[in-house]
């Protein structure tokens, strides 16, 4: 294997880390403010890409889906805290898992009596189509490059967000002293209405982003949420640091498992057995991660000592 | 001089800057009690938790009955025969007071590993936990929900439980606190007579009950024993004064 | 879902009367919640349009959603047979379910019609003479894009399929009647949706071309993925990427792509041509090859009805066997073992107005019969 | 208010009458569904081990419930084929006897219980739901990919598994096999609940630090009750896959373990019969509500979400009240 390949690879996990980060630092902020489970951060990733591909539809305008692919999965995300989720805060993670199970089939069905069983259209842009050359002669996909760039600038934006802003004060007061942040007066059930919808609108991002290059489909929120939440067990809950390194881990585990794996299985079986151990190796690759950092770090990576 | 049952020698715990242990080296004598004082932040409770097990020291060793039981296990001093009281009510809530008493008594007989017989039916393990409980009052109250006792009977269960154990040595975390003026002389009757049984490392705040009761008082500052001795010892006690007893002196 | 119908449309029966008068009782065991639901709705509709057509009172229809689930499959199958007393079963969807259900209702006596799964295993040792397939056997579409692969000259493809039996099965199948070499053989994780990592292998492979086999959603996540890379090598799949519910998904993604499939709207069939319209006059969107097949099912059942008593069951298997109704696919009979011996074509993606679609470019096999029939005594 | 132990027989005579009923009336589907809801309970009850006694919310039942089924479609497809399931290091054959069936699946589970806890146990809170998660998602994909034995397809078994002086293939008979197991089951958790380890497994779910200061080891407690509790799981996953005369990897899915928990938070955690009542609750439902409209997920979803937030102690706590104080 060439070195070329290898770093295009590598550019392939990085950039499938990047896009789980985004789903999971709603969902690692969102247990670190309210300490809720949320089962449904999933649906929301379903709820922005069919925002997105509706609107991209009508308008013809890619961008314009973004924005309602943000605005829809925000508004999702408020109402389902407003009517349901507030409730949970103060409920054990049992009745948090299930009432959040419930919210899946809610929405999931609810998306499909609204859309119909059929995926939905959503394509990449034209000015980001295709691929470019990178130094070194790797041809890339231009839209894969932006979906990098534009999770690293995410991830900056949550950092001044909360290092710098004063809901960023907020949320961290919320993450160490919930007493604390009643006794500064600030208006809780506000801030966590504020928070959820912030994690359900970067859900949202994440649908629609990647809506653009795979299916946008009922139920294509499953999978991710299994593999955000893998993420930020493995990133140490409630720690957008650890959401960011656990993602690009598990990124980069799984892309370049499902090729070495093989391979090097190749060295000592038979070429059609190392093929199918490999690619069942591969497929339970990043699980044996999780499994792994937490037996060595019961409170993953990051995550502050339970 | 008899030998110590509990001993430590020089322990020390740092947390990050903060050295909430320093070079302590206490001991507590067969019948007597030693009761801790110290204002708060002095570091009683990491004392408490690396004598009972749940906090490793840094430095120095715990002895139990002349073992050395620095790297043991809570469970494996208790079985050794180090009973305890917590500040905050360690119960089982949802249960009976008679079933946290015969959980006590289980323990002192070390079979929890029997998956058939009701346990409150076991005659055993009934008698030890009724008499426990007996011993502090609570007969009457022996199938409440403990949840639904009042904040000093928890205390009682506390104690009760403790003594299923029969043990050889007791530490006793601020038993007094919150209980009512009477439930505290009721108490403070009752640990004059068990010192005998088990002699008591006392931590508490009920400057009454401690000179009435201790036999011994050590003085703890910023993690540091700055004096012990008698109770006539340490109310004449300058530095104790200056230290912690402030302006009152 | 459950709705028995007992076509009471009879006004609409024209001339299509059945020789006996003993009812049949169909139970429809189809996906119609959850994901993969637009398959199963689809085989149900083109089914329900030809009973509908026919008008036969003695046709009965029992039709529950099986979730995609082989253990909720499996529980209906047992209640279609115990208490609905159904004669015939059809409408299962996934291989996976089919094998769970079709080998226990067969043994007990009932006739399973295949509107779209066909596992090797049940064309092959576990044959059953009650066992009727009226879509494919699973290897049919790849098999057949391996013979395109031959007549386009391709030397050295790159095949890629998911985990799983019928992904191995995809692959076996096209290598069956592929000549060239193979550049690169990939198995990708069920229901993956990223496939970066894999197109930079086929990029780097020196492949002539690219086969995959990826139903549902995995399909258009590679066609659009596939597109957005830049490779320009020409790509082939089974219909199964391309049929009219997902096209519009993909969008441009799939144009010009070509594609196996034993069904296609512009197939010069009256039965077809009558199919297509009556379709969309009745559902307001354009079939699809399970509508298709949905409907041969259907129009299989009722020319057996016409000519046996399901329960004489010799005698209603001879009528099966004879296949004597108007496919939408133009030739069909059967083979030995049950399963369809049929054209297989090439597709070509194209766009029609605003809706992507299909057209046929030529034949990739004619009459062709499955690799398993030699196996199977019956 | 209506006594629970009053509720309780009041099931168990459900579960008697509604098969008696539906023989006499020939509908013997209304067996297979009661059947489906039997084995669904004995699988919960055996969650509930774990999680209503030992406060263990695992997400990864579904590990043993499909060892269990796994267990059984490997012997008896060795058996219907005729062929060993493994020669070396000694000679294993297929079997489709009940018993011996049963008796493999219960020891696979029990060791995979074993292992997955020494691990898992580790964690605590939501590491644990998360790590019992990933050991089911590793089998998952693991069965998915095991060609050997039909992969994503699973294995068909043609003809029930056997059991002595019983025709299985009669539902009533198997239904009656299956309710005995649950009785027997039931009356184990019961028994246990009471028990020495009970009342400390018990006491180790709400004060860990108790348990240990009367000298206790908690986490062996929580991991022996896991071993039980997957164990019975496991058998269950063995009649499930009798029931359906098929295994597949969806009895890996996180799906199954999911639903193995809503039928205890359905019927109520820790209670001797909360995994009976959700589990004949849910199948009924499964059902009904799919009986009346294609998107019946929507309102099995509203209805899970009404328990959750307005029933504490589910279906059997809103009946009954508060759990009565042992004697």
């Amino acid at each position: 294997m060439s070195l070329l390949l290898l770093i295009e690879q590598v550019l392939n996990g990085l950039q499938f880390g990047i896009m789980l980060f985004l789903m999971a630092a709603g969902l690692t902020l969102i247990f670190g403010v309210m300490g809720l489970i949320n089962l449904a951060h999933g649906s929301l990733y379903m709820v922005g890409a069919f925002c997105a591909a509706a609107v991209a539809a009508a308008t013809g305008s890619f961008l314009l889906g973004l924005v309602a692919a943000l605005a829809g999965a925000a508004i999702a995300g408020a109402l389902v805290e407003l009517v349901v989720i507030r409730r949970l805060y103060d409920k054990d993670h049992l009745d948090q898992v299930l009432a959040t199970f419930a919210l899946i089939l809610i929405f999931s069905e609810g998306t499909r009596w609204i859309f119909g069983s059929f995926p939905l259209f959503l394509n990449v842009p034209e000015f980001l189509s295709g691929p470019v050359t990178l130094p070194g002669g790797i041809e890339y996909p231009l839209y894969r490059l932006t979906l990098i760039v534009v999770g690293l600038l995410v991830a900056l934006g949550l950092w001044l967000l909360i290092s710098r802003t004063r809901l960023g004060v907020q949320i961290r007061a919320g993450e160490n002293d919930r007493e604390m942040i009643a006794a500064l007066g600030i208006d809780i059930a506000k801030l966590y209405t504020i928070v959820f919808a912030l994690g359900a609108a970067l859900a949202g991002l994440a649908g629609a982003l990647v809506g653009a290059i795979q299916s946008v489909q009922v139920g294509m929120g499953e999978p991710v949420l299994i593999l955000a939440f893998v993420v930020i067990v493995i990133g140490g809950i409630g720690s957008i640091k650890g959401a960011l390194v656990g993602a690009i881990l598990v990124g980069l585990t799984d892309t370049l498992g499902g090729i070495f794996l093989p391979e090097l299985l190749k060295l000592v079986l038979d070429p059609s057995t190392a093929t199918s151990v490999g690619s069942s190796l591969a497929s339970m690759a990043i699980y044996i991660l999780m499994a792994a950092v937490l037996i060595l770090r019961p409170a993953g990576l990051f995550g502050a000592r339970a | 001089m008899t030998d110590a049952v509990l001993q430590t020698k020089g322990i020390t715990k740092s947390f990050g800057a903060l050295r909430a242990s320093r070079d302590i080296s206490i001991d507590l004598k067969p019948g007597e009690i030693h009761a801790i004082i110290g204002p708060n932040g002095a570091g009683k409770s990491t004392l408490i938790g690396q004598i009972c097990g749940t906090l490793k020291p840094d430095a120095g060793s715990v002895h139990l009955l002349g073992q050395d039981v620095t790297q043991e296990p809570t469970r494996s001093r208790a079985r050794a025969g180090l009973g305890r009281t917590f500040q905050i009510s360690a119960l089982a809530m949802e249960d009976t007071v008679l079933q946290n008493a015969v959980l006590g008594a289980l323990g002192a007989a070390g079979k929890p590993w029997r998956f058939f017989g009701n346990a409150l039916k076991d005659k055993a393990l009934r008698e030890t936990a009724e008499e426990a409980l007996e011993r502090v009052g609570l007969q009457d109250q022996a199938r409440m929900r403990t949840a639904e006792l009042s904040h000093g009977q928890r205390r009682q269960l506390e104690v009760a439980v403790a003594l299923t154990l029969k043990p050889k040595a007791l530490v006793m975390d601020e038993p007094m606190a919150g209980m009512g003026s009477e439930g505290s002389k009721i108490l403070t009757g009752f640990l004059d007579k068990l010192r005998q049984e088990a002699p008591i490392l006392l931590v508490e705040h009920d400057m009454d009950a401690v000179f009435s009761l201790a036999d011994r008082i050590s003085v703890l500052v910023y993690g540091e024993v700055i004096a012990t001795g008698t109770v006539d010892e340490i109310r004449a006690n300058t530095a104790v004064k200056e230290a912690y007893l402030g302006d009152e002196a | 879902m459950k709705f028995t119908t007992m076509a009471a449309a009879a006004a609409l029966a024209i001339g299509l009367t059945s020789a006996q008068a003993e009812p049949v009782k169909v139970g429809m065991i189809t996906t119609l919640s959850g994901g993969g639901a637009g398959l199963g709705i689809d085989v149900r509709d083109g089914f329900m349009l030809a009973v509908k057509q026919a008008g036969n009172p003695d046709l009965e229809v029992v039709i529950e959603d099986d979730q995609r689930k082989p253990d909720i499959a499996v529980q209906l199958a047992d209640k279609m047979v115990q208490s609905e007393k159904v004669d015939v079963l059809t409408g299962i969807i996934w291989s996976n379910l089919a094998m769970a259900v079709v080998p226990a209702v067969t043994a007990q006596g009932k006739f399973y019609l295949s509107p779209n799964a066909g596992p090797s295993a049940l064309a092959g040792k576990g044959c059953h003479p009650n066992y009727f397939n009226v879509a494919w056997q699973n290897d049919n579409l790849h098999e057949a894009a391996g013979a395109y692969a031959n007549f386009e000259g391709f030397k050295n493809s790159f095949i890629l399929a998911p985990n799983y039996p019928a992904g191995k099965d995809a692959l076996t199948g096209y290598k069956r009647m592929y000549q060239g070499d193979v550049a690169g053989e990939l198995y990708t994780k069920l229901g993956q949706t990223d496939y970066a990592a894999e197109l930079a292998q086929i990029r780097a492979s020196g492949a002539d071309s690219v086969y995959f086999f990826l139903p549902g959603g995995m399909g258009i996540s590679f066609l659009k993925q596939y597109k957005d890379s830049g490779i320009d090598l020409p790509v082939v799949g089974p219909a199964f990427s391309f049929d009219q519910g997902i096209l519009q998904a993909v969008g441009d993604a799939a144009l010009g792509v070509k594609n196996t499939s034993q069904w296609s709207k512009d197939i010069e069939a009256p039965a077809n041509k009558a199919f297509v319209e009556a379709f969309q006059a009745e559902y307001g969107r354009l079939p699809s090859l399970y509508a298709s097949q949905g409907f041969d099912t259907a129009n299989l059942l009722l020319s057996a009805m016409a000519k046996a008593d399901v329960k004489d069951a010799d005698a209603f298997r001879a009528a099966l066997e004879e296949a004597d109704f108007a496919s939408t696919r133009g030739n069909f009979k059967f083979g030995p073992n049950h399963h369809p011996i049929q054209d297989i074509y090439v597709r070509e993606v194209i766009k029609e107005g605003d809706v992507y679609t299909n057209k046929i470019i030529g034949k990739a096999l004619t009459s062709h019969a499955d690799a398993y029939w030699s196996e199977c005594s019956m | 208010m209506i006594r629970e132990s009053y509720l309780n027989a009041a099931t168990l005579a459900l579960l008697v009458a509604i098969p008696v009923w539906a023989m006499s009336a020939d509908e013997p589907f209304t067996i297979t569904l009661m059947t489906r809801a039997v084995v669904f309970a004995i699988a919960a009850v055996g969650l509930n081990i774990a999680l209503g006694l030992g406060g263990l919310v695992s997400l990864g039942h579904a590990v043993f419930f499909g060892l269990g089924g796994y267990a059984m479609g490997i012997l008896a497809h060795h058996a219907q084929t005729y062929t060993a399931v493994t020669e070396w290091p000694f000679l294993i054959e297929g079997t489709k006897s009940m018993p011996v069936i049963w008796l493999v699946a219960v020891v696979l589970s029990s060791l995979a219980a074993l292992v997955i806890g020494i691990l898992s146990l580790r964690t605590a809170g939501v590491y644990f739901i998360m790590i019992t998660l990933a050991f089911g998602q590793m089998f998952f994909f693991f069965a998915i990919s095991w060609a050997e034995y039909g992969g994503e397809d699973g294995l068909s078994i043609y003809v029930r598994n056997g059991f002595p002086g019983l025709n299985t293939l009669d539902p009533i008979q198997f239904y009656g096999l299956c309710l005995a197991l649950l009785c027997l089951v039931l009356a184990f958790a019961w028994r246990l609940g009471g028990s020495p380890f009970g009342l400390a497994l018990n006491a180790a779910r709400q004060v860990p630090v108790r348990v240990e200061t009367v000298g206790l080891d908690p986490v062996r407690l929580k991991l022996v009750a896991f071993v039980v509790s997957g164990a019975i799981t496991g058998l269950a996953g063995a009649l499930f896959a009798d029931l359906n005369r098929f295994v597949s990897p969806t009895m890996f899915s996180w799906q199954t373990s999911g639903e193995i928990m809503i039928f205890i938070i359905i019927g109520g955690v820790g209670r001797l019969f909360g995994p009976v009542v959700g589990a004949l609750v849910f199948v009924a439902l499964e059902h009904w509500l799919g009986g009346l409209s294609d998107f019946w997920h929507i309102y099995l979803g509203l209805l899970l979400l009404v328990i959750v937030l307005f029933g504490r102690g589910g279906l059997i706590g809103m009946i009954c009240g508060r759990e009565k104080v042992h004697d």
